[in-house]
């Protein structure tokens, strides 16, 4: 095996893709802020409110930008899906894959006061690990970690059971970020964060008032950003408030009077409302992972017969009913793995397209040839009926409104019917559970699209709903991970791809998720996090006087 | 016609116009009140004699509209009142006293409270000398402890003392005239006396009254004149000797014939023994209702049982009628236990023992017609009509509602029903007391009528000696749960045995006619 | 801890209307419910989607506008007058027939059961309207059947505690005496007095329960907790349109009009009933 | 005078325990276990599965997990929150404050408006205006009203703050909207109370003392027209908690409402308990009061 060893030669190069934000090609909004200068407050009316300040528990993409001001991890992502240091300044993967060794920074110190060394990154990595904590992070990021050596101050090694490459995914994660180990002990209520919990980045949370606002004030000490932060020493704002404003329309027009600067999350319906004026600004980002698409059970029927799932795909003219709901602001994905991936095949765009009358001649093949008194199909008496369960608390991006046009849609083009169930939690895990489904919705925001694809595709997937088994697929998989050649990742995922979205059609890919920020012009700075897509974190923004 | 004269009044007239119909309460009333003089307004319900007087303050009520061709007030033309002159005029000029104190006196404010505020409207004396003042008026009225009792509301005063502080309240803005509309009704015959007799002080004092009550009796010891109501139109207007000693118009002298009262005697000897309360003793809590009482009704007999409110007459009826079981003692109804025993077992003589309510209206379905309700009571298929002719109904009652008759017509209906299962015995309790006196006799006769041609036995509960004196064979005085006196009611009126029997008979009000 | 609630409705009902705005009342439920009968006769399809026509204003092709999916609204208040009024009617008549047993049990019992049965009521009444119909959905998930039975059940209080005082009232009513004198038996009693005087004015409560169930379940949708999308039921076309404020004032705010009037036109009409209910007694 | 207040405190922890009792049963017959809630969307696996019943104690019998919840519950711990991981008492005490400010100053400014709708609306037609004004208040879905005066008030003038829970300003609209339909139930009932006093033979006798037709209104029929207005303050209470689910969700504000509608549709069943809870003990301390009113406005209650 090659030996390969970060050197992190382009530090300039990084430093300049910063404002651009990711590959969409956002529009900037830093040009009418001038110059960066310290100094400020700010307010930022963001959609969720975190379930967790915890970063160790954290599980909302949402929730990534506040992550950020608090915590940082080892490594972070360049906008290429490769890395670059962070709390280590690099890397060294043994010979045989199961060994990462990092060089960690010295100089940094935890906002409680206490130093970030080799003993920190094991307390961490041991606090996972700790049964009852994380257990999702246990058993999927870290199921292949075998022990955690610290071998000097500065040095510590993760020894794994088996080589994984998404171990560098993990430590660059949201899960990876390292967090005072003190806090980690003295923490009242760990699992839910705040205040307590003290972590090394720009900023300090000094007050969290629930369903209301967050509030972090500037880590003076901080000197130890990335080199594509934008900038180095401590953060420009001196405090910067988040307030939790679900509603859109409450979002927007926050901002359009006036009470806050940045908002994110601007429905497409939305945006005229913010570019009508010439005082805001509005960029997008495109998420990584996987794009948001409907996954058919193949576990019974209909979707069992690769005909029907076929038919399905044709029997949707994916753009218009995306320009329907989201007004030309989408981006059509062709494939499980978003757009923005490396990983992406883009072979396969246009590799099926809403042809009605096709979606037509494979129902008639598939034996549901006849239509009853309302014009679904039938087949031995038994209407073509899907049903799709969305869990209310977890809907975004109006995918229900999104379900309602594609119900419209192939009802008028195939007589499919579409029955979609909006339920609370309880009632779809268990629908999810028992099978009692034919259509799953997800999206993924994992930085490496290959997390994303264990979770959705393996057969033993935590989040494995197209009841698909097949060991060419496992296998697949478990190689992708296990080298950590990217063009030879990139290969096998395609091979990947042609698989599941081609030869067996397990997918219906809909669009590229993505984020938006609207700003008043006066916030400079505003950038989405490399390869993520997400908001970034607010280290970079200024307010301009 | 004087020129001193205090009110003066022509061709009054009142019409309420109500939602959908108008209503003509009173129909051209003249009159004159001269100072020191007491006059009194004697109708029956639906007369016009409240409204008149009420017109004379200028609250004829909402909706009506007061015409007259001179409405004249201490010398002043009260038809050009201005609501402030009505204001200073009311309480100052005239004070009004209205029937039952505990709904005419603010239930949610002390008496003292509502003497001092007729203090403070009419500015009468400084602020700091108002609660004194309020004793002080208090005490003119009678009211023992004034002090205490200007602390305490009208719940927790006794019906007279709460009457005495409405008055008190009226008096304290110093009105030369005293208009007092059914100043007594709601109250028990002693204090009734109480209550007369102090507006005969009043008067005495100089004090201009204007009286009015559907009873000639109770205005007959006061007033100087009398004005009979009827209708809207006043039908006769004499002092109250010369109409005591030969009344002009029918209706006047049907009123003195209803007030002096008739004896209803029966011929038939009492037959067996129908029913027999032995050692009655009912208790609610820790207070004792009814105590030791016997009662034994014979058949064709009429026994009155008489007390004022409080005294536990209803208490008996219930416990004679089985609603009620007795802590102890027994009843027996025709010859079989009647206490103490289940529902069950009293069903089969449930049709034997019948009752009539004070109030009718109450006692009837409403949802039933006249006919249903009669039926109900009389054997399957037996035709209602014949009954109803009996109790002095027409067919054309059959298809009403209860709500749709008036007072009378409901207590013949009462009557018809009770008497439809051909009971041995009939309780009525107060079944005439809510009537007008010309009606009041009426029904007495019918009930006279059916104990003597059926010998059905009546147990007739009520607090007007008068009614228990004109029909009654025998009567029980009952005062605080004991029979206090009981025999005969020619004995017993003409030689009270009981000191309370004898102040009861004092309190009552008859006319004294001169033929 | 005895505390006679006033139904809010008996409340509402203080207003005299002219005859106009009665007969206008009843013609505009009349519409109402017919169109919940057969609102094809009325509008289109409410389902339709037409992606060209999103959002727009209100015209004389498209009367209140179309909504997110190029819907046309009117054709969905139409067919949510379906949706809307047979929640409300569904879950009034549970109201009623539960209130009215529930009512009568207690109100005939003797005191041990009837103060059993009055405190589980107060205890339902314990919690407001929203909350009690928040729980049940939690317990049997969102959706029109629920919806029906957590609005029912949230308004039994309302009707048991009506019922049981009128019974209270009825049952030592003196003609209920008198029917004791003529030897009628208990059964006979509540058969022939007790529950026909009882039940009187429930049908004129019903109809302002009707009010009160169409506003919760208007509610209760609002908050996405009633018949899922796309039907068209009134207060989850308002939550839908709210979104669009700005720019679709008429996918939010015409339906909660239509909302408005119906509420309106039922008290109108309930109110006039019960005068006139009591009208016959007193004339 | 020991012995109303033992039965009174005694009828509150019955209420309580029953209220309590009853969202139990009820969630634990509720589909899909608690299990399932607590995963959300994350992510699912026999182990993920097993380590959280074993954190949350799952497997021991309903029972034991009601006797222990009731236990903690009397000793003050409600538990912890499925979703938001820190004890309930901490995300139900973080959200009081927010409501009942909101709540308070919606009964309060409906009360106000009440008042003056029903003692200074008495001309004949400006009456007419305000009680058909009214009916159209108390027939309006409290959402579609804040929904309108948002869109107005702050979007398009700018006047108020969008949302949260910063100041008095941004107290205003959601208050009003909340506040409304109170004040056209209350005024009504005023009004009512005060046409039913001022019929009374006591209204007669004021006014045959020559007081003001105001002075009858205010110091005579007034206190009578409060009784039936007291009885609705249970019932206001209702419609506040009520609105405040809905009225907090339409203004992005904070609060109890917004917990609640979350901890339901999320199945968070300590939350959801302690909502119960808390909406039962605020019922008996709003009967308490209203039972003290009724004693303080009317002496006839007093007695026994």
């Amino acid at each position: 095996m090659r030996r390969f060893r970060t050197t992190f030669a382009s530090l300039l190069a990084a430093t300049l893709l910063v404002v651009a934000g990711c590959s969409d090609g956002s529009s900037g909004s830093t040009a009418d802020a001038g110059a960066p200068v310290s100094g400020g407050s700010l307010t930022w009316a963001v959609e969720t409110e975190p379930i967790t300040f915890n970063p160790h528990q954290y599980a909302q993409a949402k929730a990534r930008l506040l992550v950020w001001n608090t915590f940082e991890a080892l490594l972070t992502h360049d906008d290429q899906g490769g890395y670059l240091p962070w709390l280590a300044t690099g890397y060294e993967v043994s010979p045989d894959g199961k060994a990462y060794t990092f060089k960690l920074r010295t100089g940094v110190t935890f906002s409680d006061g206490g130093r970030f060394d080799a003993a920190a990154v094991k307390a961490n990595i041991d606090q996972l690990l700790t049964p009852n904590y994380a257990p999702t992070v246990a058993g999927v990021q870290l199921k292949n970690l075998d022990t955690v050596e610290v071998k000097d101050d500065s040095t510590v090694v993760l020894h794994l059971k088996k080589p994984d490459v998404l171990i560098l995914d993990f430590v660059s994660s949201p899960q990876g970020a390292q967090v005072s180990p003190k806090s980690l002990k003295e923490a009242k209520n760990l699992k839910a964060g705040g205040p307590e919990l003290a972590g090394t980045g720009p900023f300090v949370l000094d007050r969290y008032t629930p369903g209301q606002e967050v509030h972090f004030t500037k880590n003076p000490a901080y000197d130890w950003a990335p080199a594509n932060a934008g900038h180095t020493g401590p953060a420009y704002l001196n405090e910067i408030t988040y307030r939790f404003l679900k509603e859109s329309s409450v979002r927007v027009g926050a901002l359009t009077s006036g009470q806050v600067q940045v908002i994110e999350g601007v429905p497409a319906t939305d945006e005229s409302l913010v570019t009508a004026g010439r005082d805001f600004s509005l960029a997008r980002g495109l998420n990584s992972g996987s794009a948001y698409s409907y996954y058919f059970n193949t576990a019974h029927a209909p979707f069992d017969d690769v005909l029907v799932r076929q038919a399905f795909r044709e029997a949707l003219d994916v753009p218009a009913v995306l320009n329907g709901v989201y007004r030309s602001t989408a981006t059509r994905a062709w494939s499980v793995i978003g757009p923005t991936s490396p990983f992406y095949d883009k072979s396969l765009e246009g590799g099926y397209s809403g042809n009605a009358a096709k979606a037509n001649q494979l129902l008639d093949q598939a034996g549901w040839a006849t239509k009853d008194a309302e014009g679904f199909r039938t087949k031995n008496g038994k209407r073509l009926t899907v049903r799709l369960v969305q869990s209310a608390p977890f809907v975004r991006d109006r995918r229900d409104v999104l379900a309602q046009a594609v119900q419209a849609a192939v009802k008028q083009s195939a007589g499919i019917d579409v029955q979609v169930q909006l339920v609370d939690q309880g009632t779809a895990t268990k629908a999810l559970t028992d099978g009692e489904y034919e259509l799953f919705d997800n999206s993924r925001a994992d930085t490496d699209a290959g997390a994303a694809l264990n979770l959705l595709l393996y057969s033993t997937g935590a989040i494995n709903r197209t009841g698909y088994k097949s060991p060419e697929l496992d296998k697949l998989l478990d190689d992708a991970v296990a080298t950590t050649d990217r063009a030879e990742r990139a290969r096998i995922y395609q091979r990947l791809q042609q698989l599941v979205v081609t030869e067996q059609a397990l997918v219906l890919p809909l669009y590229a998720p993505q984020d938006q920020i609207a700003a008043s012009k006066t916030v400079g700075g505003v950038a989405f996090e490399p390869t993520a897509g997400v908001p970034g974190s607010a280290y970079n923004l200024w307010l301009s006087k | 016609m004087t020129e001193s004269a205090l009110v003066r009044v022509e061709d009054l007239r009142v019409t309420f116009h109500l939602p959908r119909r108008t209503v003509e309460a009173v129909r051209g009333v003249s009159f004159e009140i001269e100072p020191g003089e007491c006059v009194a307004i004697v109708g029956e319900s639906g007369s016009g004699k409240s409204v008149t007087a009420r017109a004379l303050v200028g609250l004829a009520g909402p909706g009506a509209r007061v015409d007259a061709t001179r409405l004249e007030v201490d010398g002043q033309d009260a038809r050009r009142f201005a609501p402030r002159d009505w204001r200073r005029f009311r309480g100052g000029f005239a004070g009004l006293v209205l029937q039952d104190a505990l709904v005419s006196l603010d239930p949610l404010r002390t008496v003292g409270a509502e003497i001092s505020e007729v203090l403070r409207v009419h500015g009468r004396g400084p602020r700091s000398a108002r609660t004194e003042q309020a004793h002080r008026l208090l005490e003119e009225v009678h009211v023992p402890e004034p002090e205490r009792r200007a602390g305490q509301y009208p719940h927790q005063l006794s019906g007279g003392l709460r009457q005495r502080a409405l008055i008190a309240s009226a008096l304290a803005g110093g009105p030369r005239l005293l208009i007092a509309d059914e100043p007594t009704t709601a109250l028990d015959a002693t204090v009734q006396a109480q209550i007369l007799t102090l507006l005969a002080e009043r008067r005495a004092a100089g004090e201009t009254l204007l009286l009015i009550s559907h009873d000639l009796a109770v205005v007959a010891r006061l007033a100087d004149r009398v004005l009979v109501m009827k209708d809207g139109r006043i039908v006769e207007s004499a002092t109250t000797r010369a109409l005591l000693s030969g009344a002009d118009h029918p209706y006047t002298r049907q009123l003195i014939a209803a007030g002096s009262g008739r004896r209803r005697v029966s011929t038939a000897e009492p037959g067996p023994v129908v029913a027999e309360a032995t050692a009655l003793r009912k208790v609610y809590g820790d207070r004792a209702v009814v105590r030791d009482v016997d009662v034994t009704v014979r058949r064709g007999e009429i026994v009155g049982l008489v007390g004022e409110s409080g005294s536990g007459k209803t208490t008996v009826a219930q416990l004679l009628f089985g609603l009620v079981e007795p802590t102890s003692g027994q009843v027996r109804f025709e010859g079989r236990r009647f206490s103490g025993v289940p529902e069950r077992a009293r069903r089969p003589l449930r049709r034997r023992l019948q009752f009539i309510a004070q109030d009718p209206l109450s006692a009837f379905d409403p949802r039933w017609t006249v006919r249903r309700i009669v039926a109900e009571a009389l054997p399957r298929g037996t035709a209602v009509a014949p009954l109803l002719e009996r109790v002095g109904l027409d067919g054309d009652v059959l298809d009403r509602y209860p709500r749709q008759l008036s007072g009378g017509q409901r207590q013949r209906v009462a009557i018809a029903r009770a008497i439809a299962p051909r009971p041995s015995l009939i309780i009525c309790d107060e079944p005439v007391s809510a009537l007008d006196v010309s009606v009041q006799a009426q029904v007495l006769d019918l009930l006279a009528g059916i104990r003597e041609s059926d010998g059905t036995a009546l147990l007739f509960i009520s607090h007007d000696l008068g009614v228990i004196r004109d029909l009654a064979d025998r009567v029980l005085v009952l005062h605080d749960g004991r029979v206090v006196e009981q025999g005969p009611v020619q004995a017993v009126f003409d030689r009270p045995g009981h000191e309370y029997t004898r102040r009861l008979l004092a309190a009552v009000p008859t006319l004294e006619v001169s033929a | 801890m005895t505390i006679a609630l006033t139904r809010p409705g008996t409340a509402r009902l203080n207003l005299r209307v002219p005859r106009p705005g009665v007969a206008a009342a009843t013609l505009f439920l009349a519409v109402a419910l017919t169109a919940a009968i057969g609102p094809s006769l009325f509008a289109g399809d409410p389902l339709a989607a037409d992606p060209l026509h999103v959002l727009e204003g209100p015209s004389g092709r498209h009367w209140f506008g179309t909504d997110q999916l190029g819907r046309d609204v009117f054709a969905r208040v139409v067919h949510g007058a379906r949706h809307s009024l047979s929640i409300g009617v569904a879950a009034t008549l549970i109201a009623v027939g539960s209130g009215i047993l529930i009512g009568l049990i207690a109100g005939l019992s003797h005191r041990i059961a009837d103060e059993a049965l009055s405190r589980s009521v107060d205890a339902l009444s314990a919690f407001p309207l929203v909350l009690l119909a928040l729980l049940f959905i939690a317990i049997a998930g969102p959706g029109t059947t629920s919806l029906i039975v957590a609005i029912g059940v949230a308004l039994i209080p309302h009707f048991a505690r009506v019922v049981r005082a009128q019974t209270f009232v009825v049952r030592r009513a003196a003609y209920v005496t008198h029917a004791v004198a003529f030897g009628a038996a208990r059964s006979r009693l509540v058969l022939r007095h007790v529950l026909p005087n009882v039940l009187g004015p429930v049908p004129v409560l019903a109809v302002i329960g009707l009010s009160e169930a169409i506003l919760l379940a208007a509610g209760l949708s609002f908050l996405g907790l009633g018949p899922q999308p796309p039907s068209p039921e009134w207060g989850a076309m308002i939550s839908e349109g709210r979104g669009y404020l700005h720019i679709a004032w008429w996918a939010s705010v015409l339906p909660g009009l239509v909302v408005t009037a119906t509420i309106i036109s039922l008290t109108v009409v309930g109110r006039f009933c019960q005068r006139r209910f009591e009208g016959r007694e007193i004339a | 005078m020991i012995r109303p207040i033992l039965r009174r405190v005694g009828a509150g922890v019955l209420v309580l325990w029953a209220a309590a009792t009853a969202a139990y049963l009820a969630l634990l017959a509720a589909p899909g276990d608690t299990v399932d809630a607590i995963i959300g969307d994350g992510a699912d696996t026999p182990l993920i599965r097993a380590q959280i019943i074993q954190e949350w104690h799952l497997d021991r019998p309903a029972v034991v997990q009601y006797a222990d919840f009731l236990w903690r519950a009397v000793h003050g711990d409600l538990g912890r929150s499925y979703l938001l991981q820190r004890p309930v008492a901490e995300v139900i005490g973080g959200q009081l404050a927010p409501t009942l400010k909101l709540a308070a100053t919606a009964a309060g400014f409906g009360i106000l408006l009440a008042l003056v709708l029903a003692l200074v609306a008495r001309r004949p037609w400006v009456r007419r205006l305000s009680s058909t004004t009214e009916l159209v208040l108390v027939s309006t879905p409290p959402f579609l009203i804040g929904i309108v005066l948002l869109s107005v008030f702050s979007f398009r003038l700018g006047w108020f703050p969008v949302s949260g829970d910063r100041g008095a300003a941004a107290l205003v609209l959601p208050a009003i909207t909340m506040g409304l339909p109170i004040a056209g139930t209350l005024a009504q009932v005023l009004r009512d109370g005060l046409d039913r006093a001022l019929e009374e033979p006591f209204a007669v006798t004021a006014r045959s003392r020559g007081l003001r037709e105001r002075s009858v209104l205010v110091r005579h029929a007034l206190k009578h027209a409060l009784l039936p207005a007291v009885t609705m303050l249970g019932w206001s209470f209702g419609v506040l908690i009520g609105g405040t689910v809905i009225i907090e969700q339409v203004f992005g504000r904070p609060g109890l409402g917004q917990v609640t509608v979350q901890a339901v549709s999320s199945s968070d069943l300590p939350v959801v308990l302690a909502v119960v809870i808390l909406a039962a003990a605020v019922f008996v301390v709003i009967n308490t009061v209203t039972d003290l009113a009724y004693l303080l406005i009317d002496p006839r209650l007093r007695r026994s």
